[in-house]
């Protein structure tokens, strides 16, 4: 049962280790509530779709254990659909060429071979930095996309399917389920997972692992010299980001019952998995989750109402970057952005037009620097 | 022409083409990278967009110089098509030099993940505009690529190779040229790679860093141009063909050693020839081919071949 | 004892550290300044000393041990810490997290996923002992990228403490430090060494504060060993004078 | 230029009654075959059979779905497809609609992006029929899931062999206008004996697109090629798809000098690939036989076709034969292909789409005539297996294995300046038992089991 302490004066609550306030604790039964309800509450209407908040919040999964890396570590990785990508081929090679049926055992294949991938990707490619390595992770991640797609073991570009066993499905405790029960229980299992996944990864961001990843992170040289074997630590977290990504690709594979190299394995997914986090937030715990669904639920959305869907995510990826550089959780937190703004705003409504003038004369300044930069360039200073 | 030999020489050759095309795109980049630190996910679209400006230009000038004939002729189209180029990649200029002054400068001092938000959102909003300007079909330019194939020059000595094939290669020598020049002999360039190699010591005798990221960005940018007007008359624009440049321009720069524009030249050359040679002896290998020899060059040498941008230019 | 032994290093034609050997902590608690003009290879020396380099030949014994193959961290465990000549900290913590990662890590407990950072009271114990020891109790929850210079500073030698070193090397603790904040910072550190027995070789210029606390003085000049002995050297070695502080003839 | 009824001559000596009920009896049927004309003059009546049966059927559209490649690359072949599927869902509602009351209402989405769940919206919209897709991954991944929704679609490509051999062995409401790759594979091959002699051939080389449908397309060229000419295979390229540059693989032909090279690139490839192997003199060494490079028609400019040696399928329809003069259904379809936006000129591709539409509403049509009520999708699925039907390319029958079988044409690539567009010349005809295994038989055993 939770129990309560006071800290620094405010009651606060811990639970299995998870301490929250009053407020958090909140938000966090209501998100939980929130997960589970999805299923019901996309009945409600035609533009939500199951499939669709479903493959957000597994891709944002994926992105959770990428922000282990970037958060503590400052490693940008950019080629995170490696990982998924390996849990959801594991995961369709063990159907199609080993038979395996269960659910279970299918996922376990998934996170073996993710951690093996994760490894070799890891140890290769964390010798360097910065723009380096997000080099490196993307070109092995590309790597791994060719393989797949010059493979005809494989499926080549056309993937392969995850239909195991004579009912052409995974099972789930043994029982085969019409497809529109399938697609709900599968959910229900990603919940359990990200619950899981989320409070493990709570825990490994209380723990003593993690001042050593910051520590790395936030001054690598003297990481070193308090004693820290800085590339064992980091690989340890590029294993641990990578089964994140195994899980979520497994779990997709299962889903979807059908992988593709372009869906599971390009560059671009390895993008979006790293603009999930930043998107929701990378700083925040929940907010990797959040972008998923919020960039994938995006990309579907604009595409129906506009051709120009990618100027429409480019234009919400260039707010953020201007805008909310800490992402929608960091944003909406007590102190964020938007709760400072929205209190002055209530104090002074006329901040707005404030606001809009500055970004107006921000906006002027800078077009009439690029002007002169672009003149000075064709024709030197004059 | 079955012979073994000539076979290997025109593949070979066929190779250094593709690595001349390679290296113009991925100068661009690591050039970008090196001094302004910044992995520009855009430059594939840059690339893009000098293609399809390319065949309006083309058709503009080449409406005007008239189809070769006779050797005056063919030397008066050459020259009208590398002007063509040349007004392609300058229309590259102000978009680069606007993508720098407007957004990148903002956030220089920001997390490097902000850049790579930045620059993929600048690539997705490009790429929409190309739909909107050009529409969603591929275009195509249909006088340059025969036309030039058309003077002999290959043949001249027996072979059998693409008049246009070499016109590409003469170019990029050409630019790499140019490129080791501005950056050696000229005092613009010296001053870029102070700026790359001690930013505070150049901003100390008072070189404008503002000015010189902007210059660089710029440049940056007129390579993809030229590149993609280069790159376009034998085949076609269309919306994607930003990306498998982009990505093999990355193989390239991990090759050849993060920001080195020596590096990324002797990169684009044996991704090109050993790519060729591959497609020839192994041709399921072809699309793994750039990635293989990249981890190959990495389990020999992490580091790359070349240090970095500014100790060795 | 900690022994350097014909150390070795060039960076091309520039000979930083030619054929030094020194010998280190006969007694506990000794307190070694190292002083040189600029370019003398004081820095190189203790980079060397604590694997940040390795010699280009010599060795590098500890108790009696060849340490020169161990890496950094290895020869953190093996009880050698240092500091850095530009303030090295963890800056997005507060001093007590900065000072818990070290604690932590001295005692070998980062490698545990799932036991709570702040839970570990043998840890907390020491955190505050640092703490009071180093007087930084009041900036105990300040971020450290916001302390004033000194605090940094001293953050940075408690991080080194924090170690419980056997040796300790300093690169320069009191460099832009106002003078005022000098003497408290060096005060700190030499109570605190002395205290725990800690044998600590600092690289310092300021002859004053040298004269007052050295046990002994180690002289640099052009990579080379100039002189060693007690800090009376200072007054009694013109050579080392003119060299030092261009006084002389 | 006036239109003129049709009479006996045209119809081949057979009456308009005997007609009418060949194709179907229906005034659906009737126009989809391109015979409208037949109906000008009460003939309409004749259809009425299906159509009157009034109150079992209900008034409200059929929601349609078609998965069809919208734009980039694959757009070439996707808006072709569209447009003849939309053509047929407008002559359907012009001739009154299914059973002559439900219009057909068609929702076009782009299969490029998560396919799977664009066909789950469909059928959470509550499709009551699908067609697409085009790739052949895509028809993978969705004929598992069109079996659990049972919910009829008609592919209208997607012609991967493995679809009713592994992905869904026994199907029940997936289907596929077009035959799978072996149909359009092995009249390539075909066409390769028949213009150069099986004698005379007696090297091969391809050079297909980097990815699945390329890979199969040249495995089954190989085995086909080699059971007819006992020739050697001396090349394999797989450029990538969209690549900018085949230097190497044109290299490769130009050293091994095979007499046939065999490739199924498509699209905008098709012009790249052409124009550099004319640029290195690649027809002076070798004849090249396409199956799919006619998708290109459209897009391949005048200069490029000049001095080269192709050959090209054009899989179940060719717009050009019999020729437009001679048959005026052809000549219908052509100019209402043409007048549609972006349709240079109609392709195979056209007739997939057209073709899919026409098979299920045909289909339907002759369940309502039977049944006098408005079919369930398991009577559907029912009637169009073993189901005949007419479109202006001809009869087609879907088989009982659930694929289209029809004639299949190929001949000569040419530039034509007054079509502004490619055109086949000298096209030949191949019956769909020569091309295609029958029903029940696996492709590879099929090809295997041909003496060499």
């Amino acid at each position: 049962m939770p129990e309560r302490v006071e800290t620094d004066g405010e009651t606060r609550y811990r639970f299995l280790g998870v301490e929250a306030t009053r407020r958090e604790a909140v938000a966090l039964a209501l998100g939980v509530v929130a997960l589970f309800a999805i299923p019901d509450v996309t009945r409600l209407s035609d533009s939500l779709q199951l499939s669709v908040i479903h493959q957000g919040l597994l891709f944002g999964f994926a992105a959770v254990g990428l922000n282990l890396l970037l958060r503590h570590t400052k490693l940008t990785s950019f080629g995170h659909a490696a990982f998924f990508g390996t849990g959801a081929y594991a995961t369709a090679v063990l159907a199609k060429y080993a038979g395996l049926q269960s659910v279970g055992l299918l996922l376990l294949g998934a996170i073996a071979a993710a951690t093996v991938m994760a490894a070799l990707v890891g140890a290769l490619s964390l010798r360097h930095t910065g723009l380096y390595f997000a080099l490196l992770t993307l070109a092995f991640g590309q790597l791994l996309y060719a393989i797949a797609l010059g493979q005809s073991a494989l499926g080549g570009s056309d993937g392969m399917p995850i239909r195991p066993g004579p009912a052409n499905q995974p099972l789930l405790l043994g029982t085969t389920f019409e497809p529109a029960v399938y697609q709900i229980l599968t959910y229900y299992l990603t919940v359990v997972v990200i619950l899981v996944g989320l409070f493990v990864m709570y825990r490994i961001t209380q723990s003593p692992f993690r001042n050593a990843l910051d520590a790395i992170g936030q001054e690598r040289t003297r990481a070193r010299f308090i004693g820290l074997p800085v590339r064992r630590y980091v690989w340890a977290a590029f294993v641990i980001s990578g089964v994140y990504g195994g899980v979520a690709g497994g779990l997709y594979a299962v889903v979807r019952q059908y992988v593709r190299p372009e869906g599971t394995l390009f560059f671009l997914r390895s993008g979006d998995i790293l603009f999930m986090a930043i998107l929701g937030g990378f700083r925040t715990l929940v907010g990797p989750l959040i972008g998923g669904v919020v960039l994938i639920f995006l990309q579907d959305v604009g595409q129906d109402v506009t051709q120009y869907y990618e100027f429409l995510t480019g234009v919400v990826l260039l707010v953020l970057v201007y805008g909310f550089p800490r992402g929608i959780v960091g944003s909406l937190r007590s102190g964020g952005v938007v709760s400072t703004r929205l209190r002055q705003l209530r104090r002074e409504p006329s901040a707005v037009a404030d606001w809009a003038r500055s970004a107006g004369r921000t906006a002027e300044r800078k077009a009439v620097e690029s002007l002169s930069s672009l003149r000075i360039i064709l024709f030197g200073v004059d | 022409m079955a012979g073994t030999l000539e076979t290997a020489l025109v593949q070979t050759l066929n190779g250094v083409q593709f690595g001349f095309i390679l290296f113009m795109i991925a100068s661009g980049l690591t050039v970008i990278l090196g001094i302004l630190d910044v992995l520009n996910l855009a430059h594939g679209e840059l690339f893009s967009i000098g293609a399809y400006a390319g065949i309006g230009v083309f058709g503009f000038v080449i409406g005007v110089v008239g189809p070769p004939s006779g050797v005056l002729g063919g030397v008066v189209f050459v020259l009208a098509v590398l002007v063509s180029v040349l007004l392609t990649a300058a229309l590259l200029l102000p978009v680069g030099t606007v993508f720098e002054a407007l957004f990148l400068r903002a956030i220089y001092d920001r997390d490097q993940v902000y850049q790579l938000v930045l620059t993929f959102a600048l690539l997705l909003i490009l790429l929409d505009v190309k739909k909107f300007v050009w529409g969603n079909t591929s275009l195509r330019t249909d006088a340059v690529y025969s036309a030039i194939n058309s003077i002999p020059t290959s043949e001249l000595v027996g072979l059998n190779y693409p008049t246009y094939n070499v016109f590409v290669i003469l170019v990029g020598i050409a630019v790499v040229a140019g490129l080791f020049w501005f950056f050696d002999r000229t005092k613009t360039g010296r001053i870029v790679r102070a700026t790359a190699i001690d930013r505070e010591m150049a901003t100390a005798i008072g070189v404008s860093t503002d000015r010189v990221f902007t210059l660089v960005f710029a440049l940056g940018a007129f390579l993809a141009g030229f590149a993609g007007a280069m790159a376009v008359p034998p085949t076609a624009a269309t919306l994607g063909m930003g990306t498998n440049p982009l990505v093999l321009s990355f193989v390239v720069i991990v090759i050849g050693g993060l920001g080195s524009l020596r590096g990324a030249f002797v990169g684009a050359l044996l991704v090109g020839v050993i790519r060729s040679w591959m497609i020839t002896l192994y041709p399921p290998g072809e699309i793994a081919a750039p990635f293989a020899i990249m981890a190959l060059i990495l389990l020999v040498k992490p580091e790359g071949l070349f240090g970095t941008w500014g100790e060795t230019a | 004892m900690l022994e350097a032994r014909n150390l070795h290093k060039s960076f091309g034609e520039l000979v930083a550290t030619d054929d030094v050997s020194l010998e280190f902590g006969q007694e506990d608690g000794e307190l070694v300044f190292i002083v040189g003009p600029n370019g003398a290879g004081k820095t190189t020396f203790i980079n060397l000393l604590t694997g940040f380099l390795s010699p280009d030949e010599g060795s590098i014994v500890l108790d009696g041990d060849d340490i020169t193959a161990m890496s950094a961290d290895e020869r953190v465990d093996a009880g050698i810490a240092r500091s850095f000549q530009v303030v090295k900290v963890f800056e997005e913590m507060t001093v007590r997290e900065n000072l818990r990662t070290v604690v932590l890590t001295e005692r070998g407990k980062t490698w545990s996923l799932f036991s709570m950072a702040d839970g570990h009271a043998d840890v907390e114990r020491t955190v505050d002992d640092l703490l009071s020891k180093f007087r930084l109790d009041d900036a105990a929850n300040t971020v450290a990228e916001e302390l004033p210079h000194g605090d940094r500073k001293l953050l940075d030698v408690a991080m080194s403490f924090g170690l419980d070193p056997d040796y300790l090397l300093l690169d320069e603790p009191t460099s832009g430090v106002s003078t005022r904040e000098k003497e408290y910072v060096i005060e700190t550190v030499v109570e605190v060494g002395r205290e725990a027995g800690v044998t600590t070789v600092t690289i310092e210029h300021d002859m004053d504060i040298v004269t007052e606390y050295a046990d002994r003085v180690v002289a640099l000049h052009q990579g080379a060993v100039h002189g060693v002995g007690p800090p009376t050297m200072l007054e009694t070695d013109d050579e080392l004078r003119r060299l030092l502080l261009g006084v002389g003839e | 230029m006036k239109r003129t009824e049709p009479t006996e001559r045209d119809t081949g000596g057979i009456g308009r009654r005997r007609l009418l009920s060949a194709i179907g009896g229906s005034a659906v049927a009737a126009a989809l075959a391109g015979c409208s004309t037949l109906l000008s003059d009460g003939g309409g009546q004749q259809s009425g059979d299906g159509g009157d049966s009034g109150g079992s059927i209900p008034e409200e559209p059929i929601q349609a779905g078609l998965l069809t490649f919208t734009k980039g690359a694959p757009g070439v072949l996707g808006i072709q497809a569209q447009r003849g599927a939309e053509l047929a869902v407008q002559r359907i509602n012009e001739a009154g609609g299914i059973g002559g009351q439900r219009r057909i209402e068609l929702d076009v989405v782009d299969e490029g992006s998560n396919p799977l769940d664009s066909y789950n919206q469909f059928i959470e919209e509550g499709k009551e029929v699908t067609f697409g897709p085009i790739s052949s991954g895509t028809h993978s991944q969705i004929a598992p899931e069109v079996e659990k929704n049972e919910v009829v679609n008609v592919g209208t490509d997607g012609t991967v062999t493995t679809l009713y051999e592994e992905t869904v062995p026994d199907p029940t409401y997936s289907f596929r206008f077009q035959n799978y790759d072996i149909m359009e594979v092995v009249t390539m091959a075909r066409e390769a004996v028949e213009r150069i002699g099986a004698d005379e051939i007696e090297t091969v080389a391809g050079v297909n697109p980097g990815y699945s449908f390329g890979e199969d397309e040249m495995r089954v060229f190989k085995q086909a090629i080699t059971k007819l000419t006992g020739a050697e295979v001396v090349y394999e390229g797989f450029p990538e798809l969209g690549a900018s540059d085949m230097s190497n693989h044109i290299t490769s032909i130009n050293s091994e000098q095979p007499d046939v090279t065999f490739s199924s690139l498509w699209g905008g490839d098709v012009t790249t690939f052409v124009r550099q192997a004319s640029a290195n003199d690649m027809f002076d060494n070798t004849t090249v036989f396409g199956t799919t490079l006619y998708s290109a028609a459209g897009d391949v400019p005048a200069d490029a076709l000049a001095g080269t040696d192709i050959y090209s399928g054009s899989r179940n329809y060719y717009w050009g034969h019999p020729a437009l003069g001679n048959w005026q259904p052809g000549r219908e379809l052509f100019d209402a292909a043409t007048a549609q936006d972006g349709v240079t000129v109609p392709t195979a591709h056209y007739m997939s789409g057209y073709g899919a539409v026409t098979a299920w509403a045909t289909a339907v049509e002759k369940a309502i005539d039977l049944l006098g009520t408005y079919p369930s999708q398991g009577q559907i699925a029912q009637m169009l297996e073993g189901h005949g039907f007419f479109t202006p390319a001809g009869y087609h029958n879907m088989a009982e294995d659930h694929q289209g079988s029809s004639n299949s044409f190929a001949g000569a690539m040419v530039y034509d300046d007054d079509l502004g567009a490619a055109r086949l010349d000298d096209v030949n005809i191949y019956s769909a038992a020569e091309t295609a295994p029958p029903p029940g038989v696996a492709g590879s055993a099929w090809l295997d089991s041909w003496s060499s």
